[in-house]
């Protein structure tokens, strides 16, 4: 059973494939690939449920030698999301790029995109997570100067090499960790790996790596203008999931393989920068004049809370209350993923539909769109964090847990990148209460808006009220805190 | 400013050049071991394949060969997604055709034996895969615009076919209960031999269009600004 | 390590520093494209003295080869560019 | 294994000039030369300490991943010189104009609208690139 | 709910589902399909009545009503139906049926009705959720969702004053919602979950955690206070008086204003517990804010013109004497508290009517061009004489009782100046009341009003306009003369008293 393990890079991979063969017929093959990828995907989701962690070794030759895969719940909660995720875009994409001569060259990319995502999810080995962070940062970047205007092109440009160096440097941690264990394989490394300067230089170099991918504050400059130029679906993906997939990793690496050596301090230097992307990215949001900017650096700062856990994560023994929080940090990610997505695909259609994402110049087309209008207020409220959002129950567990460990400082950092989210959201949302003509009906065109329209929904009403499967996935159990 | 800020970096980096060797320095100075290398000579002989390198990349960790053939694919559609290919070079003097004519059967002849040999010696499909490449830049070069490449459906099911290949031995093999990329002992080195092949013509046909830099669109192609550019000197 | 297979490793090794000092130091596109496809095969060399051959041969061929041929043709383009900038009495390097 | 020590460090050396070169160069070509330095560098940690002397058989599992390691390089390359093509094509019509207007510089691209504030302060982070 | 479901673990979560599903169905509808809009209206409304009968009638024979929904381990929703709750859902399910019925008829011809009511129908059940909480996560998040179903009604004109007063609302709402936030975080740290216990949960708390939880009840109370209108942070209230007349009816006579008092009240009895709050010197700092806002509220009113801003200064005061009955020690003080919830709810609920009508039948926006308005409007205008009389707190109207009720509490209680406090805000509800309606009665109507309506109705204005406010000064003096009646809100509120001091 454990063998299923590949499907969800394989399906992608031969859908893309194909998809390069036949570009006439790219959109067809994409949305049967998008379909069948999203099933395997969540039915992995559902073994780990039901079964526990699954792990196999590819090619029959055992761990050290050849490449392993795993999927424990970590790794089950994300794929779930990314399946989710990637096929409301998939859906929403088929209609935003009818008849543009850009779908044949987005559903080969976009699935290799895919497959690279779940790949990062589902390895265990070392190099070739490198292997698939390459394939990641390269089909993104090819996918975001897709629509050929200069901005775009500098911009991937510029994230295109930014994304060779942090791999590079992660490489050049995997070769010095080689040097020192042997092995590639992250459980026979964890195994092996105690405190020794090695170690320590290997998971700087890789940390670093990583934190350059997925923008963590200093190293963030390079995401808004990718983001915020890249076509609507891709933007998303962007977003929701390709900075998700450092993250993940990072969060891999520090709480399972660099555990023995990653101590209060490193995590505390983390912290900070979380909170410095916390308040600086919802600073820029404010200031942004374009909406998609906004939204790229809500996900700066978005980012920012979900390394403000790792300071309290490093300071609670393993028990209940750790796995609360690491459960809360999963949760926070999930819905930001859920959210971001929604409020993108929402904004790509104002866009299509206005011509320019200007705010200030928005009202109009806001108002004549109420289910895209919604999706934008329900994804809003979720990246502030209001209830019932998913994100609301992440930063009451996440402000809990700067009580009980009594590092109150990190409540100021929420308290305030709350307000300023909220400044920023609802700068939007005030558009759309002008004097237009009150539209026809709530949804305009159905392929687009409702996939917008679930994403965000989910994020606030099947997160916030029911994130226990979250906890159930991660094996915390239902024991009561 | 640029000046110091130049130094400034410089000496950051040689600091951290300093950590990384005395790092290197201390862990090799506790004698590690020989980490995989005997493991994988130990079991070479069941790999189907003699010469090492070729068996870690084919049989112990085929996985991660299949995923590069997908980052040169990758590479190669967003160079497409981009724009058609600029002008082609000027038409070559009859020295250069002469030698062209020479040397591009050779090119392709070697890139063969290359594939053949990777089997028990150093060599490959990678290896052969750019002497393909080579072939296509130096027609490229010699004033041929397409390069010596087909038209755009064969070249697209020229460029799938490495990882193509790749992917659907794998999935035949899980789906005949031997586990993705477990070569049944027996036919492991046919198996190698016909994933090998396929990736060569890919690779070659890849680094090709990768070079000439474009879409295969129709006919000469001139740059995105719409006036055709006069030929390159 | 008998000291004459130390020296050459050292000016192997110094060699190979060398070759990309210059090319990362050289302003003029086309020269440190130049200089980088000499980096790469000497690189090549080193890998083969360390036993890698088919290592060497893949870095000659792809990594000096490919990967040169494609900046040298855009190094060219960058020189045409410059020279259209130098003929304007624009001296941008 | 002095030799081992010997290249490995060689390797780091070149993997700290390329990062260098990187931070500092403007010009997207130098960049890309300092990238692929910095990238070969670390290839030769890999196959440093893949050597075990002249007598027993060096580690074929690094020089798999180098040779990886390398076509993933090259693919890199070419995207990236795909890219900047499309950009330098992007600005052409900016530089034929040219004849009209003296602001756009023709022999370097104008880097892309940045405002100021967006540059962090303080932390070296690669250029924008422009030809 | 691994339990089998009984109806009673079903009936709270039905209250609040049963206007929420109707809510989100009617943001579907075509605009121009009235009737079925209506129709899902009202038939929310009718059904959630049902419901609270049922609850009220369960409650009253000390049946055990509990919805609880996991969302994590350790966190829980959780709709808790005590006598308490009872006494707002019922409040708010009432008046919720008759402003619908003014709604309909108040937006004849405006635009954007089906998002009207769809967050019309939102706001309510958030009311509703509030009541009901069982819990202070619960409670927080019904809170929140409040805010964000109040935004879009108060700019639903969509003109610029609209948009700048909702913005006023949401930087006051969403600040005061963070603070009540991390309160409650830090409660939920110190204690672990905080469900609501008549009698207070924290007594036993350790003496050396009482500075933080003095601190804890300033952060709830900041946060509370800005929806009940507490003096510096009552300035959204008059702001917000852009919204239309049923917004400003419903939400900032009844839902919102008394989401903030009734989040107070269960602070005071249900954490912190009434003894333990006494204890901890709170119910002083409570006592002396309250009465600030009253005479505060009482002042402003007096000098403005517009008659719904004066009304809203007014709500300001009165919605104060729920804290105020809080703060005092005793269970008498506590049911005038109680009472007055109810009491001032149907009471403004009334004045506001009456103001909607004033504006949309006659043109009439300020108190200086009310002259004569009782000639032409007599049964408005009556509705609201017996509105304005209860407020200042002539007797048999309602507002007398909850008033007497305070006296006498602050007299047992031993808290005189109480007593002080109370003559002044009648004496000034009379000042700013009585003048209203002098003109509306004695004086001449002007020649032409500024913007009449003839209505093709036999009464002087829509039907739909005219019967609620007639409906709700017929609860005030019910109210007001069959106090002593079973299930009257006295009856209730005394109760509810009982319980909370255990007798």
């Amino acid at each position: 059973m454990a063998d299923l393990l590949i499907l969800p890079v394989l399906v992608p991979l031969l859908g893309g494939l194909l998809a390069t063969a036949l570009p006439v017929r790219s959109a067809l093959v994409g949305t049967l690939a998008a379909l069948a990828t999203s099933l395997s995907g969540l039915s992995i989701t559902l073994l780990v449920w039901l079964h526990g962690d699954l792990g196999t070794v590819l090619g029959g030759w055992g761990v050290p030698l050849g490449i392993g895969l795993s999927a424990d719940g970590l790794s089950a909660a994300l794929l779930a999301m990314a399946s989710l995720v990637a096929l409301a875009i998939s859906i929403y994409a088929g209609s935003y790029f009818a008849g543009s001569a850009q779908a044949r060259h987005f559903w080969p990319l976009w699935l290799l995109l895919w497959s690279a995502l779940n790949g990062v999810f589902l390895a265990a080995d070392l190099f070739n997570l490198y292997v698939m962070l390459e394939l990641l940062g390269l089909s993104a970047a090819a996918l975001g100067a897709l629509t050929g205007k200069r901005e775009a092109i500098a911009a991937n440009l510029r994230y295109l090499l930014v994304g060779l160096l942090g791999s590079l440097t992660y490489l050049l941690g995997v070769a010095l960790l080689y040097t020192a264990y042997g092995t590639l394989d992250i459980g026979l490394l964890g195994e092996r790996l105690g405190p020794t300067p090695i170690a320590a230089t290997a998971l700087a170099l890789m940390v670093s790596g990583l934190a350059l991918k997925t923008a963590l504050f200093p190293l963030h400059f390079w995401l808004p203008p990718a983001h915020a130029n890249a076509p609507a679906p891709v933007s998303a993906a962007l977003s929701a999931l390709v900075v998700k997939a450092s993250f993940y990793l990072i969060l891999r690496l520090w709480t399972e393989l660099f555990a023995p050596i990653t101590d209060i301090g490193a995590a505390t230097l983390l912290g900070l920068l979380g909170a410095g992307a916390v308040l600086w990215g919802s600073w820029r949001a404010l200031r942004a004049q374009r909406l998609k900017l906004l939204a790229a650096y809500s996900t700066v700062a978005q980012i920012g809370y979900l390394f403000l856990f790792f300071p309290l994560l490093a300071s609670l023994p393993p028990g209940t209350a750790r796995d609360d929080l690491f459960a809360a940090c999963v949760l926070m990610a999930l819905t930001h993923g859920f959210a971001k997505a929604g409020f993108f695909l929402a904004a790509g259609l104002v866009q299509q539909k206005a011509g320019h994402d200007r705010i200030s110049e928005l009202g109009g087309v806001a108002q004549r769109m109420p289910a895209t209008t919604f999706s934008i207020a329900l994804a809003g409220s979720a990246l502030v964090g209001l209830p019932p959002s998913g994100s609301f129950i992440g930063k009451w567990v996440l402000m809990r847990g700067a009580f009980e460990t009594g590092q109150w400082w990190w409540l100021p950092v929420t308290v305030l990148g709350t307000l300023l989210a909220a400044a920023y959201v609802f700068r939007v949302l005030s558009r759309a209460f002008g004097l237009e003509p009150t539209p026809l009906q709530f949804v305009t065109n159905a392929r687009t808006e409702i996939p917008a329209l679930l994403l965000a929904f989910a994020s606030v009403a099947l997160l916030g009220l029911a994130a226990g499967p979250v906890w159930a996935v991660l094996g915390f159990g239902a024991a009561p805190a | 400013m640029k000046r110091d800020l130049a130094l400034l970096l410089g000496i950051l980096l040689a600091l951290l050049a300093a950590l990384l060797l005395w790092a290197l320095h201390a862990t090799l100075a506790l004698e590690p071991g020989p980490r995989l290398a005997e493991l994988a000579s130990a079991r070479l002989e069941q790999t189907g394949v003699s010469n090492p390198v070729t068996a870690v990349l084919l049989n112990y960790r085929a996985y991660d060969t299949l995923l590069e053939l997908a980052v040169l694919l990758a590479a190669l559609l967003g160079i497409w997604s981009l724009g058609p290919a600029p002008a082609g070079y000027q038409r070559s003097g009859p020295a250069l055709a002469a030698l062209v004519d020479w040397i591009v059967p050779l090119a392709i002849l070697a890139g063969g034996y290359m594939l053949w040999v990777g089997g028990h010696a150093p060599g490959g499909a990678f290896q052969a895969g750019a002497l393909l490449g080579a072939a296509g830049v130096i027609l490229r070069l010699s004033g041929e615009p397409s390069a010596g490449l087909p038209g755009e459906p064969a070249q697209r099911w020229l460029v799938v076919l490495g990882a193509g290949v790749f992917a659907l031995v794998g999935g035949g093999l899980l789906a005949s209960g031997f586990g993705f990329l477990t070569y049944p002992p027996g036919q492991a080195k046919w198996l190698i031999l016909l994933i090998e092949s396929a990736a060569t013509v890919a690779i070659g046909v890849t680094l090709t269009a990768a070079y000439v830099g474009g879409r295969p669109g129709s006919g000469t192609a001139h740059n995105g600004t719409g006036q055709s550019r006069t030929v390159q000197r | 390590m008998p000291t004459l297979l130390l020296l050459f490793d050292l000016v192997l090794l110094a060699t190979l520093i060398v070759l990309a000092l210059a090319a990362v130091l050289s302003p003029e596109p086309r020269r440190a494209v130049m200089l980088f496809i000499a980096f790469g095969l000497w690189l090549a060399l080193v890998w083969a003295r360390l036993r890698a051959p088919d290592i060497a041969l893949a870095e000659a061929a792809i990594g000096a080869g490919m990967g040169g041929a494609l900046m040298l043709a855009a190094a060219r383009r960058a020189a045409h560019r410059d020279e259209a900038a130098g003929r304007d009495g624009d001296k941008r390097a | 294994m002095s030799a081992q020590f010997l290249y490995g460090g060689a390797g780091i050396l070149l993997f700290a000039l390329g990062l260098w070169s990187l931070l500092v160069h403007e010009a997207l070509l130098r960049k890309l030369i300092a990238i692929n330095i910095a990238g070969g560098g670390v290839f030769h940690v890999f196959i440093a300490i893949a050597y075990r002397g002249d007598t027993a058989p060096p580690d074929p599992v690094p020089h798999a991943l180098v040779l990886t390691g390398i076509v993933v390089a090259v693919s890199a390359t070419a995207l990236v010189l795909a890219l900047h093509r499309r950009l330098e094509q992007a600005e052409e019509p900016a530089a034929d104009a040219e004849v009209l207007s003296e602001s756009a510089s023709a022999s370097s691209a104008a880097p892309p609208p940045r405002t100021p504030a967006e540059r962090t302060p303080g932390t070296p982070h690669p250029e924008t690139p422009h030809g | 709910m691994s339990q089998m479901l009984s109806w009673t673990a079903l009936l709270p979560g039905a209250i609040v589902l049963s206007s929420m599903l109707p809510g989100a169905f009617i943001f579907l509808v075509k605009e121009e399909s009235h009737v079925l809009r209506g129709v899902l209206n009202m038939f929310g409304a009718i059904i959630k009545l049902v419901l609270v009968g049922t609850l009220i009638w369960g409650v009253f024979l000390g049946g055990v009503f509990e919805s609880r929904l996991t969302i994590a381990p350790g966190l829980d929703l959780v709709l808790h139906a005590d006598a308490l709750s009872v006494l707002f859902v019922t409040l708010s399910s009432v008046l919720w049926l008759v402003t619908t019925v003014y709604a309909i008829g108040y937006l004849e011809h405006s635009p954007n009705r089906s998002r009207f009511f769809g967050f019309f129908s939102l706001c309510v059940s958030a009311t509703v959720g509030i009541a009901l909480a069982g819990n202070l996560l619960t409670f927080v998040i019904f809170y929140e969702i409040l805010t964000l179903a109040t935004y879009p009604l108060v700019a639903h004109r969509g003109t610029p004053e609209a948009t700048r007063g909702a913005k006023i609302y949401l930087a006051y709402t969403m600040g005061g919602g963070v603070a009540l936030l991390v309160g409650a975080v830090w409660l939920r740290a110190l204690t672990g979950p905080v469900d609501f216990v008549e009698g207070g949960v924290l007594s036993g708390m350790a003496s050396t955690l009482h500075p933080q939880l003095i601190a804890i009840f300033l952060l709830l109370l900041l946060g509370l206070g800005v929806k009940a209108a507490l003096v510096p942070l009552h300035g959204w209230l008059p702001q917000s008086m852009v919204a239309p007349a049923p917004v400003s009816s419903l939400l900032h006579a009844v839902a919102v204003v008394k989401a903030g008092a009734f989040g107070i009240v269960r602070v005071v009895y249900d954490v912190y517990g009434v003894d333990f709050a006494a204890e901890l010197g709170l119910l002083i700092i409570l006592g002396v804010w309250a009465s600030l806002t009253i005479v505060y509220g009482s002042v402003k009113a007096l000098t403005q013109d517009g008659l719904k801003t004066r009304l809203a200064y007014s709500t300001v005061s009165q919605v104060s004497y729920i804290a105020l009955g809080a703060s005092i020690l005793g269970p008498v003080a506590t049911i005038g508290g109680m009472v007055h919830l109810v009491h001032q709810g149907i009471m403004k609920i009334t004045l506001f009517f009456c103001a909607g009508n004033y504006a949309e039948t006659l043109g009439v926006h300020k108190v200086s061009q009310m002259d004569g308005v009782g000639r032409r409007m007599p049964w408005t205008t009556l509705a609201f004489t017996v509105g304005a009389l209860g407020m200042i707190g002539i007797p048999p109207i309602a507002g007398f009782v909850s008033k007497w009720y305070l006296g006498l509490g602050a007299v047992e209680a031993g808290q005189h100046w109480v007593l002080l406090v109370l003559a002044a805000s009648t004496l000034l509800n009379a000042g700013y009341f009585l003048p209203i309606l002098y003109k509306a009665w004695f004086r001449p109507p002007p020649d032409a009003w500024p913007n009449e309506h003839r209505f093709e109705s036999r009464f002087e204005t829509m039907g739909a306009l005219l019967w609620p406010p007639v409906i709700t000064a017929a609860f005030c003096l019910i109210a007001g003369l069959l106090a002593a009646a079973p299930f009257s809100p006295l009856e209730w509120a005394t109760l509810i008293a009982r319980r909370e001091y255990g007798l």
